[in-house]
């Protein structure tokens, strides 16, 4: 089995009797906390799909992430309630959008890719906060928590965290498939060299546009996670400083591997949550501690454990 | 008796006199926007609670407190987070927040949900007052519209034709329809300018182009700061500038001489005359060396509020409902001079119309020009189930 | 007979300057076709045309007598024409085999799927494992293409383009960088697909060239100024003039 | 109507001056030195620090701004010096990171230093209130001494790239890596020499902002998303497309605003032209940014490589 492999079956195992941990500590709270993380994890997952595995450095990824959250919260507040209509619907907008956004965007290369998909995050932004039926920039409470076919997944904090589990697994194990698909590999080849591809008979346009949708609606899901966390939709979700967070977390987890982004965004927000308790001031070490593991470190945090073995 | 001095966990730098977990204490939570450009409103909301609370020795109604200060970040989902975990890891009783309309609405229902009584400093959304009025929640402050209404009702008289402005986001366009309710005359252009603009160029040559009687603008924090400023510059200081939240002593330090003669509305002035007033504002100036602003204000009635109440249930705070009655009756000296609460959990209270001066120390604050409205009942106190 | 690949006419220039003016030349099916030239007489430009990262001015070429002229690269390898790059051009992230495996995939039905593992498609690694053994790279399956040596990688280069089962080989200065011994070994490789597809060879070695190439044609200046066998080409006195004579002078 | 479209033309243009000041460097060190310097927004915001700071220390806003601008010069070199250089082998993923790290920390760090309430420093008296430029139409002196020395700065670069051999070398670097060093100039020196030039004139733009919108935390990060759109609009690396992308999205962005719900209001309700015009404006240099790229993907003037 690949380290990566190995890597996130520990870190399942670890996670997994987490809550009673929390219990038996007496900081039951500490699984709400941790239940973020999995959901930036799930979105982290995404966006490794196309940044490390595509080699697309998007910097509008958090836009999918408040599609998700905005198709939750404003179907709950028409009284639809059931993710068997949401997770659809985030899905379906999520992808559209891609489909649209990264059709224009794919069209270019490099610096420019990352700041147009920064322009199309920062439109959708704008859009949802000019929202007013929908609370416009201040957002809006989530009129009721997602259920599932009448059941209530998001009841307690600990179903919470063993739900967003269980979605965490499915979709690592889903993109564990498809980067080790025909599909994939086109991906990684397209990664690679695009020039090769052509040269071999693949044009990388259709395959990194199919990804960039597939990486959207994957975020999207994460979105609906987040608007049933935090009981709360707002525009804030999508700003670029989040998208900026993701890449972070993607690329000091480790990007193009599985595993990687997991870790980097349960480090990421365990720490942004440690920081905060310590100082209003936890920006400023916060943003050090990038720059120093950015600059000192290769691989992300699965290349720090690979070197020491 | 000698007191543990223990910082909380959440603020590192700020000192609180408290005992650590006792049984028999009282836990607050003060949830308020402590980071990024927002953060000084939370940081007179904060202060202003806390030299209450020192005043009172660290006892709230002779029960030792625990105070847990968090940072909301201006965050609406950030302070959800953090309000369950005042709840759920911290235990707190109350929650005296929050500072901005969208987080106290974001924060309301899962605390009052909960069980915990909400103390607002500042924020009386709509939403609260009417038909979602909450037992549990309590505005120490106002409803939102209320001071838009007593400006609204003052320059009726003065000016026919008004130029409104306000960022584009509920609480701009709440406070537009607050003023518009009791403005009787015409409405020249109504502007909504986005919340991270910071040069109004392009709306102050339209107010030129307009040529209004008079200028109502509700353009809070740092937004009012380089509005009030440029409104200077462009040279439009000869058409009167009338406004809620946009010259107060938060952007007065910034806006100086150029916010001087410019009208505003609200329940309270540092120069209110009332004795609790006086001791407020000379304890609060030589604490912290500024001039508080009426979220300090509110804050600092918002604990001898809790003080009070506390007080009355004779530390029994497992009996909510008895609690809950005993901050309904407001039976403590608010620095407002009268003060109760409606059947909303809304003030009654006076407002008035302030005006910016500069003090003889070099400092400026608003003062009052007239006492406006007598103890209104708010435009949705109507709906409001309660009774 | 239709031949393998034929250009007419092709013209391509930069602001004023004409790179290739008027080339026209046929390929017949199983022939090596040489083409040399002086540095900037436009071969580089020719065959980025031909591959079709470049669109001519005017023109056209046709792969087995379909006009391939306004089809993009990858349409045109889908359609069998392949090419080495001058500087060489792999996937230095996956291994040798997933390389090839690749330049397999994209002849073999579709590749938007996304569960079944493709590693495990023996299809697939049948055919490249063949196509890197004729290239010499037996044994070298599993090794990441980035640290294969110089000369393997441009055997690499070769085993993907076998891969393809090309009509038409374009291979662009393939010995370029090499050493004495790889260059050899690179020379056989070569001369065993004489016959078995139809290739164009842009190759600075004369020697080299002139041994393997069944036909030669000569680019000066944009322009195709002789083609023919190469005793014809070491005989033709225009070329001696413009070129040969030049570097034998030189 | 004209009185207004001039004035507001007038605001677009001095837009547009000032976010060429900041796009002119930022394009610079993308194009010469192929980094993405998310921070360049807070050297922004760190100028109009150092002028609130300086003006408070020596009382005059004129020689606050004189001070200004050689600190922010020298904070631009400590930083390339410090941080920046080592990111010029590395991709631009890190780069992305490395200076979104650094522009957390300067967000902090002025609210450290200074606190989070806004700083503001009052105008040389010489150079407020306001003129009358059209009739009764009146325009702040200082917005136009703004535009005459963003005016002026484009004009000095443009002589520099034009005309000097330093802007021959930054010409050729922008196109061309290799053939600085060919041309035997220490590529290191020319790269803090672009870098510490593109945190002055940003720093410049501040400080010049500080007496109309006062310094506050943050204040760099709206500046930035804008200057990307320029540079990106106008081609990355070149000055010429900076300054005309920059006075295209000052102006669109302006008159967007002022006269697009004028317009919509004759489409449609003035009720829903008022909510479609404050949903479109923010929008608008955006749109104005998908729509340039989806037909011309390398901007308006792509620099050859």
């Amino acid at each position: 089995m690949r380290l990566s492999d190995r890597a996130m079956l520990v870190t399942f195992a670890v996670l997994l009797p987490m809550p009673a941990l929390f219990s038996a500590m007496g900081e039951p709270f500490l699984t709400v906390v941790l239940t973020r993380a999995l959901i930036f994890a799930i979105a982290a997952l995404s966006l490794d799909l196309i940044l490390g595995f595509g080699a697309m450095v998007s910097f509008g990824h958090a836009a999918y992430l408040g599609i998700g959250a905005y198709a939750a919260g404003i179907l709950a507040a028409n009284g639809v309630t059931g993710l068997e209509v949401q997770l659809p619907v985030a899905l379906a907008a999520a992808g559209a959008f891609a489909l649209v956004t990264g059709a224009i965007s794919l069209r270019t290369r490099g610096v420019h890719f990352i700041m147009i998909t920064l322009a199309f995050g920062q439109m959708a932004y704008f859009l949802m906060s000019s929202l007013s039926a929908y609370g416009g920039d201040d957002g809006m409470a989530l009129a009721g928590r997602s259920t599932l076919f009448g059941a209530d997944p998001f009841g307690s904090s600990l179903r919470f965290f063993y739900v967003t589990l269980a979605l965490l697994a499915g979709i690592w194990a889903l993109l564990r498939a498809v980067t080790r698909s025909r599909f994939g590999r086109v991906l990684t080849g397209t990664r690679e060299n695009e020039t090769r591809m052509q040269a071999i008979g693949f044009s990388p346009f259709g395959y990194r546009l199919t990804a960039y949708a597939i990486s959207g609606m994957i975020a999207s899901v994460a979105g609906v996670l987040l608007a049933n966390h935090a009981a709360f939709v707002s525009p804030s979700y999508m700003g670029w400083a989040r998208s900026g967070e993701m890449i972070a977390m993607v690329v000091l987890g480790g990007m193009g591997t599985l595993t990687g982004p997991v870790l980097g965004a349960i480090a990421f927000i365990l720490s942004e949550e440690a920081l905060a308790r310590l100082t209003t001031h936890w920006r400023l070490p916060f943003g050090a501690a990038v720059v120093l593991a950015v600059l000192f470190t290769r691989g992300g945090l699965l290349g720090a454990l690979r070197g020491r073995r | 008796m000698k007191r543990i001095t223990r910082i909380s966990a959440l603020t590192a730098g700020l000192v609180l006199t408290a005992l650590p977990a006792l049984a028999e204490g009282v836990k607050v939570g003060v949830m308020m926007t402590l980071s990024g450009s927002a953060a000084v409103l939370g940081e007179q909301g904060r202060d202003g609670f806390l030299l209450a609370l020192e005043e009172m020795g660290g006892k709230l109604g002779g029960l030792e407190s625990e105070v847990i200060v968090v940072d909301d970040e201006l965050k609406p989902d950030v302070a959800v987070n953090r309000a369950r975990e005042l709840v759920e890891s911290h235990k707190v009783d109350v929650v005296v927040g929050a500072m901005y309309s969208n987080v106290q609405m974001a924060i309301t229902g899962p605390l009052t949900e909960a069980g915990v009584f909400v103390l607002s400093p500042n924020p009386g959304p709509s939403a609260l007052a009417g038909a979602g009025c909450n037992p549990n929640f309590f505005a120490v402050s106002y409803q939102n519209d209320q001071p838009d209404e007593v400006v609204g009702a003052y320059v009726s008289g003065k000016a026919a034709r008004t130029f409104l402005i306000a960022p584009n986001y509920q609480a701009g366009k709440d406070h537009l329809t607050g003023f518009k309710r009791t403005y009787t005359g015409e409405v020249a252009d109504e502007l909504y300018v986005p919340l991270d603009q910071m040069d109004y160029s392009a709306e102050l040559a339209q107010i030129a182009a307009a040529a209004p009687d008079a200028v109502y603008a509700f353009m809070p924090g740092g937004l009012g700061v380089n509005f009030v400023r440029q409104y200077r510059q462009a040279g439009l200081e000869t058409i009167p500038f009338y406004s809620t939240f946009t010259v107060d002593e938060v952007t007065l330090p910034a806006q100086k001489k150029d916010a001087v003669g410019f009208h505003s509305g609200g329940d309270w002035a540092p120069d209110l005359d009332t004795e609790r007033n006086r001791a407020f504002v000379a304890a609060f100036e030589a604490k912290y060396d500024r001039v508080p602003a009426s979220y300090a204000a509110h804050a600092y009635d918002a604990a001898y509020l809790l003080d009070s109440a506390i007080r009355a249930v004779g530390g029994n705070l497992a009996d909510k409902d008895a609690l809950r009655a005993a901050l309904k009756a407001a039976d403590f000296d608010s620095v407002r001079g009268e003060f109760s609460f409606g059947a909303n959990h809304f003030p009654l209270q006076d407002f008035y119309v302030t005006r910016v001066a500069e003090r003889a120390d070099g400092k400026f604050q608003t003062q009052i020009v007239e006492k406006v409205l007598e103890k209104p009942v708010d435009a949705y106190a109507a709906e409001c189930p309660m009774k | 007979m239709t031949p393998a690949l034929s250009v007419r006419g092709l013209t391509k220039s930069f602001d004023a300057l004409k790179v290739s003016d008027g080339i026209s030349f046929d390929v017949a099916w199983g022939e090596l076709h040489a083409i040399i030239g002086p540095n900037g007489a436009g071969k580089t430009t020719l065959i980025h045309q031909l591959s079709g990262s470049l669109a001519p001015d005017a023109g056209r070429i046709l792969l087995g007598g379909h006009d391939i002229t306004r089809l993009s690269m990858a349409a045109r390898a889908r359609r069998g024409l392949a090419r080495s790059f001058q500087i060489t051009s792999i996937l230095a992230g996956l291994t040798a085999l997933e390389n090839v495996a690749l330049a397999v995939q994209a002849r073999s039905g579709s590749s938007f799927r996304f569960l079944r593992q493709v590693a495990r498609e023996s299809a697939l690694n049948d055919q490249a494992a063949e196509a890197l053994a004729a290239a010499g790279l037996a044994g070298a399956e599993d090794r990441s293409a980035g640290t294969l040596s110089h000369g393997e990688k441009r055997q690499l280069e070769i085993a993907i383009a076998l891969a393809m089962q090309p009509k038409v080989l374009l291979l662009d200065e393939p010995l370029a960088g090499t050493g004495h011994r790889e260059s050899a070994a690179l020379l056989d490789l070569i001369a065993g697909l004489k016959g078995r597809l139809s290739i164009v060879l842009i190759e600075h070695d004369m020697e080299a060239v002139f041994a393997l190439a069944d036909r030669i044609s000569v680019l000066v200046y944009g322009r195709l100024i002789a083609t023919g066998t190469p005793d014809a080409i070491r005989a033709d006195a225009q070329v001696r003039a413009a070129y040969l004579g030049d570097e034998e002078g030189a | 109507m004209t009185n207004l479209l001039i004035l507001q033309g007038l605001n677009g243009l001095q837009f547009g001056v000032l976010l060429f000041l900041v796009a002119a460097g930022l394009t610079l060190i993308f194009g010469v030195m192929d980094v993405i310097n998310l921070a360049h927004g807070a050297q922004y915001m760190v100028g109009a620090y150092l002028a609130a700071a300086f003006t408070g220390l020596a009382g005059n806003f004129l020689l606050g701004l004189v001070l200004a601008v050689p600190v922010a010069l020298a904070f631009g070199l400590v930083l390339e010096w410090l941080v920046i250089r080592r990111l010029y082998d590395r991709s631009h993923l890190d780069q992305v990171l490395v200076t979104f790290g650094l522009m957390l920390m300067l967000n902090e760090g002025v609210r450290i230093l200074w606190g989070s309430a806004p700083i503001s420093v009052d105008l040389p008296e010489a150079l407020s209130g306001s003129i009358p430029v059209w009739g009764t139409l009146r325009y702040p002196v200082y917005r136009l001494a703004i535009l005459g020395a963003g005016l002026g700065v484009a004009l000095g670069l443009w002589w520099m790239i034009h005309r000097t051999r330093l802007g021959m070398l930054l010409r050729a670097g922008a196109s061309n890596r290799a053939m600085v060093s060919a041309l035997g100039t220490d590529i290191n020196r020319l790269f803090l020499l672009v870098f510490g030039a593109g945190a002055m004139l940003a720093g410049f733009a501040g400080a010049m902002m500080v007496p109309v919108i006062s310094a506050e935390p943050d204040m760099g990060d709206t500046v930035l998303i804008l200057t990307f759109v320029v540079i990106v609009i106008g081609g990355i690396g070149s000055i010429r497309g900076a300054f005309v992308a920059a006075l295209l999205v000052g102006l669109v962005d302006t008159l967007g605003r002022s006269f697009g719900p004028i317009l919509l209001r004759s489409l449609m309700e003035p009720d829903m032209a008022s909510q479609t015009g404050r949903t479109l404006a923010p929008m608008l240099i955006y749109i104005l940014m998908a729509a340039i790229l989806a037909v011309r993907p390398a901007g308006l003037f792509p620099v050859q490589r």
